[in-house]
């Protein structure tokens, strides 16, 4: 019984992380409709900012906060300096994932290359331990769930309520109705780029966190768990994202404490290939089909 | 370095049959196999298993079926192994779905596979793998022989697969199979059954890729879980598109250019800053010299020839036209739009 | 203040020429509507005014401006308000979200008052304020796609095929519609399939055959001309060609 | 507007052959999208040595009759013989071997090989089509395949397209793809041919030359069915015109009879 909720417990930090980190990806999936696996790489860079300001003597505070504006800024870069070239040259959807395929290589490696392929272990201190009714978090979890809850409460409510939110989800719907409406597409999806870098960031910064570590495969590797989420929930829906982010996550950590934990990755990635298998477009589908590349 | 030499030519064909499979199954066959390099693992794992014996004589190493035949039969197990993990995954991973998604699958299947592999040590010993296989044949020859006999081997099979592909390629098999990847509906309406092609070259494409493991397995005598990690089959993937999608010589080169000279070539290069600099950066170039092929030669360096009949004679027109090149990676139509 | 819209001798298509040398203008209170049978390229004609389309050939102006090729948010803050055939509003978002977004370009303030003026126009929209507009019936689609484009307060209306999918008693409504707009003071420009139908709401009309204007005329002439000879009839455009094509 | 004659003496064989045994019968075929009904309740008989245009405004069910009746869109009721059998469910691809063949309205050739090569394909019951013959050499199929290029040749000859055998099909123009596409399907020896539009793109003189083909091959006794908006086309082509509004069959007889249905006029008018 205590190995379930302490597998629970688990199940919750590490599902505000993968929620966050989801978020991040199938907003711009959504937007732009191409498959961008350098995102990994980006969450890995943002981990690894924070690192570098933390280790030379600022609060992890404000580590984090560089490390997320870091990863906005790389968002936006191979937004950018890549993926729009690339697209504009007529590159079809599979062609376009390829493109990052190519972005993640050369980012992981570089940072492969300056790093030494080592491990880092953070210094911040873990702080005081909290127990409720059997579940244990201490400091850093508690800051991590309650940044994961408040952000994307906060992407929740401003895609519904503010001009910019409603606006990305109408381009995000039809690109081509979007300008018709006068809605400058070209500003809506840069915006689209930074928000999810943003999330990236966030991501990246408190998995590395949670790990109390980070290395040049982090993020790449924590992709598949990202790919699974965003698939299930259906490409767009930043609701579906976060409730499936907590269900995965939560049961891959209980049956990890029931023995299964070498297997975490393969769990994720057998629901992933069940619901690509059974529903490509998603349990919670699409409205639309998107067949473009919209950039 | 006579023995770099022979072993750099032995990484040459490994790579180039697999590259001919590869792009068997995705340069004519549409087929978007990012599962390719578990063929290679289970022909190297069983050629291996079939070579060392059974499990409890060696050094500690657990694995299956334990055997110890004669040459050429672990190779040959191995081949057959390749095949039928094919058959297995085939018809899972090759559902109509989105091109992107179809990756995707395929990725996941060789991540799985990996991790269970890994995981479970009972298989093929975990993270660790076999080692210790033995070469086929080598108690007859010299140490500085063999090397050269076991290149000419490879070169040989290179040879019989390359014209087998060769004459399966501009044969009206292989015409068929191009057509379903250029436009499967249309294949249908005029009586093909993509299914059953595709699944054909899935499987003999197994077949080959695990011929290119065990034939490695047997000059290197090691094989782990890191040795095909999902990297290995974009190394693969880089070498068609480099070469030429559909285009057996452009293969050849792709394999040539990205398997040996960036990837096997740097094992032998003095030592630069820190160990393990080189082979980071080898990957940051594979990266980048892939955006540059997919920007300036979407079509690879020795494109697609579009007439294969029999009658060769008066010019190819081939020229690059404006529908041509990029969009043509993509052969469902999915067209990119790009705005905004 | 009039406003007008001016194709001169326009060739639009995509990878192809679809409509080959086309020119009209229609200036503000007037209703144009674009005919001929399927596949005769109209709609593409309305996606090159709106930049959807390559216009291979020939200019678009508005009020004296060269348009040709503008983004369609440009053309929209321009004041051109566009109503696609299929995809003409944000299936995931509410009624209400639909009509701000057609009100982007408005300022804050009179976001509310214009939505009350569409509500107003469109009254089955009012109770279905909250409904996800891909949840509607396809009438109420239909307005809702017209009211959206509304919104931005447009002087110029490119409809295309606004009654497809349309059941004939709806139809008849939202093409009365047209009228209604017009007699505000803008300009309507209609593609339609309902030929007959259109043509007694529009004022003027384009009759487009084979990838060419056939005729452009007052709705009432082009009415009779169909009536007698038949919308797919032998020969007989080329014969009218010399006289009545303007 | 393309003005193409024929010999009259071809109209009157065609009318008379009406009464001979059909090809192809489709039974109260209905095709449903989700909720949408496309095609409601279709019976029609199609004889050998006959072509038929059936024309309709856009939504009346033409193109979902032809993909029903060619297996690719599964129907919701009813059933379809071909040649005596029913075929109701069939896979597409079994159809098109048994003879049934169809070409898309929107040019689907197979854009990376030769255009020799797209009608090649098309070629049936090909040795060296199977694995097995593929890999054990070509002296077992270059005797068929050297006659089917003979053949193949003949047919690009016969739309001015041969000079363009060897050139890569997805460098043609959209109207050359659209002829390719109909030869490759001409390819296949088909006993009923579907043909979605296939004046779209065409010049003149070429949609001539369909409409005398059309007519060729309806003397040799394939049955050839056609949806068309080119009403020249349809006038002098086809021997017997099916006028589809709503998903339903409003009217079927001769060009003239067809011509004067005022359910048609008013469906293309729009006033219901």
């Amino acid at each position: 019984m205590s190995l379930l909720v302490s597998g629970i417990g688990f199940g919750i930090i590490s599902g505000a992380i993968l929620s966050m980190s989801s978020i991040g990806f199938t907003l711009q999936f959504g937007m732009t409709n191409v498959l961008n696996l350098a995102y990994g790489t980006v969450m890995t860079i943002a981990a690894l900012i924070t690192y570098v300001v933390n280790i030379s003597g600022y609060s992890i505070f404000v580590a984090a906060f560089i490390g997320v504006v870091f990863a906005m800024i790389a968002t936006l870069a191979v937004g950018w300096g890549v993926l729009q070239p690339f697209a504009h040259k007529g590159l079809p959807l599979f062609a376009m994932a390829m493109v990052s395929v190519g972005v993640s290589l050369i980012g992981d490696y570089l940072v492969a290359s300056i790093t030494h392929s080592e491990i880092y272990q953070f210094q911040f201190p873990a702080g005081q331990t909290y127990r409720f009714s059997g579940l244990t978090f201490t400091t850093t979890d508690l800051v991590i769930i309650a940044i994961s809850i408040i952000s994307v409460a906060a992407i929740e409510l401003a895609l519904h309520r503010t001009r910019l939110g409603v606006a990305i989800r109408a381009t995000s719907a039809s690109a081509s109705l979007a300008r018709a409406c006068g809605i400058p597409t070209r500003k809506v999806v840069n915006a689209t780029w930074l928000i999810s870098g943003l999330f990236c960031g966030l991501g990246g910064v408190t998995l590395a966190m949670s790990y109390q570590s980070v290395t040049y495969t982090m993020g790449t590797a924590y992709l598949p768990y990202i790919l699974a989420v965003v698939i299930v929930a259906g490409i767009g829906s930043v609701g579906y994202a976060a409730l499936i982010s907590l269900v995965l996550s939560v049961v891959i950590q209980v049956a990890g404490v029931f023995g299964a934990s070498s297997y975490n990755v393969v769990i994720a990635l057998a629901v992933l290939l069940a619901m690509l298998l059974i529903r490509p477009k998603g349990l919670f589908g699409e409205l639309f089909e998107k067949t473009e590349v919209a950039i | 370095m006579e023995y770099y030499i022979s072993t750099v030519l032995v990484y040459l064909a490994v790579y180039a049959l697999g590259a001919w499979a590869l792009n068997l199954q995705f340069g004519l066959g549409g087929i978007v196999n990012f599962a390719f390099i578990v063929f290679e693992a289970v022909g190297a794992y069983v050629a291996g298993v079939m070579s060392l014996g059974s499990s409890g004589a060696s050094l500690g190493i657990t694995y299956i079926w334990g055997a110890k035949l004669p040459f050429p039969l672990p190779l040959l197990a191995g081949a057959v192994a390749g095949g039928l993990v094919a058959l297995v995954i085939g018809p899972a991973t090759m559902r109509k779905m989105r091109r992107d998604y179809q990756a995707a699958a395929m990725l996941v299947v060789a991540i799985i596979l990996n991790q269970v592999v890994t995981n479970a040590k009972g298989i093929f010993n975990g993270a660790e793998g076999l080692a210790g296989v033995p070469s086929p044949l080598s108690q007859y020859f010299s140490a500085s022989t063999y090397p050269w006999l076991y290149v000419i081997w490879g070169l040989f099979l290179m040879l019989i697969v390359y014209l087998f592909l060769q004459r399966l390629g501009r044969s009206p098999f292989g015409r068929t199979l191009r057509a379903i990847r250029d436009d499967e509906a249309a294949a249908v309406a005029l009586g093909k059954n993509p299914w059953a092609t595709r699944m054909t070259v899935f499987v003999i494409g197994g077949v080959i890729g695990g011929l290119a493991g065990g034939l490695l397995m047997e000059y290197i005598g090691a094989w782990g879980t890191s040795a095909w990690g999902y990297q290995e089959t974009f190394v693969l993937v880089v070498a068609v598109v480099f070469g030429g999608i559909g285009n057996q010589r452009g293969a050849l080169i792709g394999a040539a250019l990205v398997g040996v000279i960036l990837l096997q070539l740097t094992l032998f290069l003095p030592p630069v800053g820190y160990p393990g600099l080189i082979n980071s950066l080898q990957w940051v170039v594979i990266g980048a010299a892939w955006l540059v092929v997919l920007w300036f030669r979407p079509d690879g360096i020795l494109p697609e020839r579009a007439f294969l009949g029999l009658s060769r004679k008066g010019r190819l027109d081939f020229r690059r036209g404006a529908s041509g090149s990029a969009g043509e990676m993509d052969q469902r139509g999915e067209k990119a739009v790009s705005v905004g | 203040m009039s406003i007008s819209l001016q194709l001169e001798n326009l060739s639009v298509g995509y990878r192809e020429v679809i409509v080959h040398d086309l020119s009209f203008s229609a200036s503000s209170g007037e209703s144009l509507a674009v005919i001929g049978v399927n596949g005769a390229g109209k709609s593409t004609i309305l996606k090159a005014i709106i930049g959807e389309a390559r216009v291979h050939a020939g200019r678009v102006y508005f009020n004296g401006t060269d348009i040709t090729g503008y983004a369609g948010n440009v053309l929209a803050s321009m004041g051109v308000g566009y109503v696609p055939q299929v995809r003409d509003a944000f299936p995931g978002l509410t009624v209400l979200e639909n009509l701000r977004m057609g009100g982007y370009l408005l300022p804050r303030r009179e976001v509310a008052s214009a939505i009350a003026e569409v509500l107003d126009r469109f009254p089955q929209l009012g109770p279905k304020r909250y409904t996800l507009a891909h949840q509607l019936s396809g009438g109420e689609r239909k307005q809702l796609g017209i009211g959206r484009a509304l919104m931005s307060k447009p002087s110029i209306l490119l409809l295309d095929e606004p009654t497809s999918n349309l059941a004939p008693n709806l139809a008849e409504e939202v093409l009365r519609d047209i009228s209604r707009i017009t007699s505000d003071g803008r300009c309507v420009i209609v593609v339609e399939q309902r030929v007959e139908a259109v043509l007694r709401v529009a004022d003027r009309a384009c009759l487009i055959s084979n990838g060419t204007p056939q005729m452009l005329s007052d709705a009432r002439s082009v009415l009779e001309f169909i009536q007698t000879h038949g919308l797919f009839g032998q020969d007989k455009p080329s014969q009218v060609r010399s006289g009545s094509l303007l | 507007m393309s003005n193409v004659q024929l010999g009259s003496q071809h109209r009157a064989t065609l009318t008379k052959d009406q009464s001979g045994s059909a090809a192809l019968e489709t039974d109260n075929v209905v095709v449903r999208y989700g909720g949408q009904t496309a095609v409601e309740g279709v019976t029609l008989g199609f004889p050998a040595g006959s072509v038929t245009g059936i024309i309709g405004p856009n939504g009346a069910g033409k193109s979902s009759l032809l993909g029903a009746i060619s297996g690719m869109i599964p129907i919701s009721q009813g059933s379809i013989r071909f040649d005596g059998k029913d075929v109701t469910g069939e896979p597409p691809f079994r159809l098109a071997r048994a003879g049934l063949i169809k070409a898309s309205q929107h040019a689907q050739v197979f854009g990376r090989m030769s255009v020799l090569d797209n009608l090649l394909v098309a070629e049936p019951n090909q040795r060296g089509e199977r694995f097995a013959v593929a890999a054990r050499g070509p002296h077992l199929w270059k005797a068929q395949e050297r006659s089917a290029e003979e053949r193949a040749m003949s047919l690009l000859s016969d739309f001015d397209l041969a000079h363009h055998a060897k050139t890569r099909c997805s460098l043609l123009s959209g109207g050359q793809q659209k002829i390719v596409e109909y030869l490759r399907a001409l390819m296949a020896r088909p006993k009923v041919l579907l043909l979605d539009e296939p004046s779209v793109g065409l010049a003149v003189h070429l949609v001539k030359r369909l409409a005398e083909d059309l007519a060729r091959l309806a003397e040799d006794g394939c049955c050839v069915v056609l949806i068309e908006h080119e009403m020249g086309l349809i006038r002098e082509a086809s021997n017997r015109v099916v006028g589809m509004v709503s998903g339903k069959v409003v009217v079927d007889g001769t060009f003239e009879e067809v011509e004067q249905s005022e359910a048609l006029q008013r469906a293309y008018l729009g006033a219901e």
